[in-house]
């Protein structure tokens, strides 16, 4: 059984610290190149291939990603 | 002649060490200076801001709410600072970081894209020496030799190369300032 | 021609230690003062001059290495901000009990509890009449610029070791902060072993067979000795106050109203008495150097002379007291002040003062 | 199919817990301490017992550790949070209670209280947020500091001589009788968040059964202290502090 | 009848807490005030009220197990002598910071230092004046008897819950071994869960869904937030200045002289009087029973009406300093003093009271 | 052969030593402190160092120690001797500098004070007097006070749940990187006060080697806290003391 | 009326219970009572004392440094307090611990071989009661049955025994005391 | 080779604690029945048979033994 992903993220919260990215088994996010309010480049969705597997979330200091998933 | 001025921007912009070698440079021409930061951890991701002033006399109260010169380098900085400067003074900011353009016509405002000399020069540290260039343009009371020995007496005599460079900056800088408008 | 640096005021808290030979210093970060330790560290004196520098575990600690290092006859500091300092209660007794010269720089926050790290000076009571318990008096002296900062470092181990006591250098926010131009004077060695002997014939430096044990100690369970103990200090604050009075004054000769403050404040209301005098009111300003021995006498004589005085502190009004004890009654005494790290600018002073003295 | 087909609140797998306010954390980008205030959030939410739950926060970065987590909050003195903690939980046993403290505060000002509030077995939780460094007064150097590590204060590196050894605290409280549960986590990766989290329920779980004291230390980050980027930081925190705080369980009376 | 016991001051002051319903007690050993921890320890009240009794590792630890307990909402309190309340200042101002209330007992000993065990009245400045740092009071309330003693500690946590404030019990060697008849009041139950959520709506007792989550803290680090928390705390001590002074006199009515002492200097004095007013010298003493806030009306109204007043204390001085703010020049103030646990006499009294208004 | 004629200087094998004053010392008869400052003393007299010797007295029975031995002394306050001895020594590194401890004072209110000193290696000697109570205060419980244990303050025994558990400091500071020399012994017999001599002369010893700070626990007796005649307590001591607190090196880093 | 006492002698003798009973005595007979010890370690194996005062009135110095009344246990209390026996006043005193007898001619003086006592009653103990009984004895302010109800309120219940041996002691106390110099 | 010894006590200095006649191998010593000026009964040599160990002065809390010996 295979799962598709995605994830949701408050980028005015966000403070572009890498540390989802570091922790995406499969390299899915990536830095903005624009910045928010606060002057940070913000983590944004980089493909499809989100797995929903929320390590991206758990490890997020600031707990502005949510996780979805669905089977498929 | 007194000189208060407000310098404010994100924490690595450069703010407080601008602030210092306007300082030295002042001390270099014999003048009396106060170099007041903002301090402590709400500067931790936030702004970052330097209150200098510059006298032929000595400084009594180094606490001003009112200023002379306003450089401003952020937006946060535009909405605090903007009001504080006295009528007639001098507002010069940096457009890149400013969403929201001064409003005040009691004013003199000027400009300086000091993001763009620093690109000129390869170096993105000098940023805020373009920006120091602008101010000294428009406020013209500092000899270029003391600016260069306040560089010499502000960086430590290992780096004694980045003199050069920032003293190209600070000639940029004095080069790109515009004036938008002007305060009768 | 002295050399003459741009300098904050912490930092030239240490640049001053290295500078007039002072042996030891024992601190504990905290805000605003934490760049003493840090400067200090940076400079690394021990490869210079030999002076020690260690980062205690707490300010309980700091002190009590204070304590250690100047029962040997030593030079040593430390600098804290308030909550630090009220950790240094007891440790500062003891060190008046014990009859020990030492230097304590405070840079005082707001309070009380955490309170906020901004400027303030809300420590005036807690240093000045006693944070810790016994009858004792710390000397207190107030820089109110770099310049002072680096200067009252040597004039407070002066007067530490000319009175055996500890002398609080009583700093604020600011002025730890502030950069200005120093000048600093030519270097003091550190004191060798022989002139330690000569200077502190009373330091724990070993017992030779020719002399008696040195004790350092602030016990005496015997009533008797302790109360001669007591009388033996308030003799010796007797003395600080006969000789050590120091203040500064501004436009005071012929002054009608008279504003008191120290520090950071007494700058401020310098710009106040400008302003007044601008308009032709003959404002003047006491600022008091040394906080004790309060310039109790030069204020006494001045309430006879003006109108009113004012005492201007970034407090809910402490040192007012001092200032209302001085007058006796002879004038009324005013307060005006600032907390939470908020500062009063020269033209608030002004506007309060005209308030007070029901002027225009 | 698309993303926002997939964006349903039925399709939510993680969230923010709902214990953590809606304040923006004070912190530094990439900073642990706001991954621990997390789980912290979630166990309590997990457990039902936000109504039941004292938390105490110390002097340090995480001095604010009340804005974030929804629950009642007493602030301590530097180093004195196991003190307020062992009244707090004494006067009222039905409570949960916890300490959040930083190393400096924990290990060094504080180390007193926290060594005889584990000697006396108080039936409290405590997190220990070892990041080697005092984040909230610009980086000096804590007791926890690694050797060679250069701070603020040991701007050339800790040197032994001079400034002492590192201090493994949380070894010497495995040693006390008053101890129940004694662990070191991290909480870097996914799957060291996840062991961190289980790591702070079994505390909360053996306070209730009185006992004895659960320590559950974090080493963690400080990125604005080491002057390193959030992701260098984690990199060189499994590459130097790992190798003097070993991450793992010390101790559980339970077991 | 109420019951009447032979006990100290120390021994008054734990049973006082166990029949009045209080939740806990936080201390740590050290002489002249052991006795209270260990009549608690003997009498265990927590197996019949329920009072948590704890001997803390230091007074340091104890203070914030104060802390810790009064942010519960408890009645909770930690009693010492004088170094060690120099060990709690930092908590004390946390406290008020804070705005707990709790009560804080000082059976005070000689200073400074280590000093000496006997007793003496040297911590006034500290307790009442600063001691720790920032802009705070304790109410400070000076018992004179064992049943001072007995009754203040529940009169202390009524001003503590009224202000939310520290309340410092300052008593003194004399007072705290001195054994007396004490009447025993009913007793009082410790408060229920439910009556702590009314009275302290404020205290940490987990939170519900219902409300906000309840936070204690003393810190703000922004300056105006901070300015206005110190002004409601001026404003507090206002209401205390208005509200809750307390004294007794004795003999003042007609009063030509007046004594001025607290706790047992006071008794003292009182017996000074009479010898005075045998002679036909018309005496009076006013003995504040409250320090802070202190009797100032009252004394700035005598001082119109006396030829002079003398504060009398165990120290080298320390409340007259109040006693001259309150005279405001109206009247010369003097002082008399004996320190390091020497006590005076009444006839002591008489004789430095003749020296000072040079009579016969 | 008459005593009398025995008794000539040449015949003496044992006196007090020159370093121990005429002062009448203010313990209690048999009060171990008396037996471990004369072994103090002998060990300076032997070595030669009473010129170059400092001694901290802290606040308990001992804080008059400054009568006995004929050093220069410096009185700390209540549990900070190694905080006055940190500094004097790394003031004076030719010194010699020791302090002289009750267990309320090193293991209770001064806690952080000897771990920080251990953990930086300051090059001194703590002898370390556990008597299991406060003795100068009349009595209560120290942290080293054992289970059971009646005293001011534990009138019905030490109870774990109510008093926390006895605190055994001496081993967990053998964990820290800063000591040198760690043991435990006692002066109740001739032969245990010999090798208490020669623990505290190692001790001196290594400090002037410059490899950390060396710990001599003094398990002893405090017979007016305990309420037994001294002859009593020595015996309580071994059967009890001894059991919680055995005797015997404990780390030595020269082995 | 009012009597001010000091009770002084050895740790061991009782010194402060015997306070303790006096002060209890007199409040059941409705007097006001002040108890007041020396205190601190320096007692160790030294000397103890207490002062006790009796009045009909409420009593305001508890600290006194003349005495009615002294009572003396050890030599060294003897050297202390006989000088501080006001004039007319009374010195108790047991000689089996005392080196030098007392000197005074101003003063009542009288002697009390309590150890007797206690040796007669078999119980070391309730050595301090004789003493006060021969207190008593001459200075016969107490009604025998407070004194009674005073040793019932000083001895825990569970020791209710020990109210009549020590009532026994102070009897015979009463009886055993002399009068070796009286005051005019 | 047999020694003697002998035993010299300031018995205005001894508190009587008796840890010296615990620690004495040959039981030496005793409490005297008399007291010194402080009160306490003192050690005093109970018989012949000392050796001079010292063992008692070692112990002696208060230092007040000195020891001596010859060889017989
Ligand atoms: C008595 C006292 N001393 C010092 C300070 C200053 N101070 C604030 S936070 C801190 C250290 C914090 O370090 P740590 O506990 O490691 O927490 P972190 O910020 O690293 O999370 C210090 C020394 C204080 N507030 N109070
Ligand atoms: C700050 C402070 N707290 C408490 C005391 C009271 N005090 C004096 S000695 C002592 C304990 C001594 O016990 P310990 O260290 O075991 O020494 P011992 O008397 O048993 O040799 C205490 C609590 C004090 N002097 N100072
Ligand atoms: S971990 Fe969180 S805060 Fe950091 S970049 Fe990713 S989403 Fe942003
Ligand atoms: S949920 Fe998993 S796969 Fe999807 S972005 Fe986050 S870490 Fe990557
Ligand atoms: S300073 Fe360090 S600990 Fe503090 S918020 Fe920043 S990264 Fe975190
Ligand atoms: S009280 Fe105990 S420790 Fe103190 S002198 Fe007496 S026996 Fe020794
Ligand atoms: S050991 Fe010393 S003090 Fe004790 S009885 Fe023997 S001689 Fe006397
Ligand atoms: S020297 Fe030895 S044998 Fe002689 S009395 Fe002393 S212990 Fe006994
Ligand atoms: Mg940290
Ligand atoms: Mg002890």
């Amino acid at each position: 059984m295979a799962f598709k992903g995605t994830i949701e993220i408050d980028t005015q919260r966000c403070k572009g610290c890498s540390v989802c990215i570091e922790n995406c088994p499969n390299k899915c996010i990536r830095l903005s190149k624009s910045v928010n309010s606060k002057g940070y480049r913000f983590a944004e969705l980089a493909n499809d291939g989100c797995i929903g597997c929320a390590s991206c979330a758990i490890v997020c200091p600031d707990s502005v990603i949510t996780v979805y998933r669905t089977k498929i | 002649m007194k000189e208060e001025i407000i310098i404010a921007g994100f924490g690595g912009q450069g703010v407080l060490s601008m602030g210092k070698i306007l300082a030295y440079s002042a001390i270099m021409q014999d003048l009396e200076v106060t170099w007041m930061p903002s301090y402590g951890p709400e500067m931790r991701g936030g702004t970052a801001n330097v209150c200098v002033i510059v006298s032929d006399r000595k400084i009594s109260s180094p606490i001003i709410t009112k200023y002379d010169t306003a450089v401003i380098l952020n937006q946060q900085s535009m909405d605090k600072f903007e009001e504080k400067v006295k009528p007639g003074g001098l507002l010069l900011y940096d457009p890149s970081g400013i969403t929201r353009k001064p409003e005040r016509t009691d004013i003199t405002i000027c400009s300086i894209d000091a993001i763009e000399v620093a690109a000129e020069l390869g170096n993105a540290k000098v940023y805020n020496m373009a920006v120091l260039g602008g101010y000294l343009k428009i406020k013209p009371y500092l000899k270029m030799e003391n600016v260069v020995k306040g560089l010499e007496k502000s960086i430590p005599a290992r780096y004694s190369d980045l003199v050069q460079k920032n003293r190209e900056a600070i000639e940029k800088g004095m080069e790109k300032v515009k004036i938008l408008f002007e305060s009768k | 021609m002295a050399e003459k640096i741009l300098m904050k005021g912490n930092e030239a808290i240490a640049f001053s230690a290295i500078r007039n030979g002072v042996d030891g210093y024992f601190g504990y970060p905290i805000t605003p003062q934490s760049e003493v330790m840090e400067t200090l560290m940076k400079e690394k004196p021990w490869e210079t001059t030999g002076m020690v520098v260690l980062q205690a575990e707490s300010e309980l600690s700091s002190i009590n290495m204070v304590y250690g290092g100047a029962s040997c006859g030593k030079k040593v500091m430390t600098s804290s901000s308030s909550p630090g300092i009220s950790l240094m209660c007891e440790g500062i007794s003891y060190i008046a009990g014990a009859e020990l010269p030492c230097v304590i720089v405070d840079v005082m926050r707001g309070g009380p509890g955490l309170g906020t790290i901004q400027p303030s000076q809300s420590d005036y009571f807690q240093t000045v009449k006693g944070g810790g318990h016994g009858d004792y008096h710390s000397i207190v002296i107030a820089p109110a610029s770099a310049q002072d900062m680096y200067d009252f470092v040597d004039w407070g181990f002066d007067l530490a070791f000319k009175y055996r006591t500890p002398v609080i250098v009583l700093a604020d926010g600011i002025i730890g902060q502030l950069m200005e131009k120093v000048e600093l004077h030519p270097m003091k060695p550190r004191r060798t072993a022989e002139e330690i002997l000569r200077d502190a014939p009373w330091a724990t430096t070993g017992k030779p067979a020719g002399r008696e044990r040195n004790v350092i100690t602030s016990l005496s369970l015997d009533a008797d000795t302790q109360e001669a103990f007591n009388q033996k200090l308030l003799a010796k604050y007797e003395a600080i106050k006969a000789n050590e009075v120091k203040f500064s004054e501004y436009l005071t000769s012929d002054a009608e109203y008279l504003f008191v403050a120290f520090g950071c404040s007494s700058r401020i209301c310098e710009a106040a008495v400008d302003i007044l005098r601008e308009e032709g009111i003959k404002a003047g300003l006491i600022r008091p150097i040394t906080l004790f021995p309060f310039p109790e006498k030069e204020l006494n004589r001045l309430a006879g002379q003006v109108k009113s005085m004012m005492s201007i502190e970034l407090s809910l009004g402490q040192m007012v007291e001092d200032v209302r004890l001085a007058a006796d009654g002879q004038c009324p005494v005013g307060f005006y002040g600032r907390q939470g790290g908020n500062i009063f600018t020269p033209e608030e002073i002004v506007e309060e003062f005209k308030k007070f003295n029901k002027l225009s | 199919m698309e993303n926002l087909d997939i964006m349903k609140p039925e399709n939510i797998v993680y969230k923010k817990p709902a214990l953590l306010t809606d304040n923006i954390m004070h912190y530094c980008p990439g900073c642990s301490h706001g991954t621990v205030h997390k789980l912290i959030a979630e166990v309590i939410e997990e457990m039902g017992i936000q109504d039941r739950t004292i938390g105490v926060s110390p002097v340090g970065c995480s001095v604010f550790a009340y804005n974030y987590i929804d629950i009642d909050w007493q602030e301590a003195a530097h180093g004195r949070a196991p003190a307020l903690a062992t009244a707090a939980k004494r006067l009222c046993p039905d409570k949960y209670v916890f300490t959040y403290q930083g190393d400096g505060d924990l290990a060094s000002i504080g180390t007193a209280e926290i060594i005889h509030a584990c000697s006396r077995g108080e039936n409290i939780v405590v997190i220990f947020i070892n990041n080697g460094i005092y984040g909230m007064t610009g980086g000096q150097m804590a007791p926890t500091t690694l050797l060679g590590m250069k701070t603020s204060t040991t701007p050339y590196g800790r040197d032994p001589k001079l400034n002492g050894f590192p201090l493994k605290i949380t070894e010497m409280l495995a040693a006390l009788d008053g101890t129940a549960y004694i662990t070191r986590q991290s909480v870097h990766t996914a799957a060291a968040a996840r062991k961190a989290k289980n790591a702070i329920r079994k505390g909360f779980e053996y306070s209730a059964k009185n006992i004895g004291l659960s320590f559950i230390e974090i080493v963690s980050t400080c990125n604005s202290g080491w002057k390193l980027s959030p992701v260098e930081a984690n990199k060189w925190m499994t590459e130097h502090m790992f190798a003097k705080y070993p991450v793992g369980d010390i101790k559980d009376v339970l077991k």
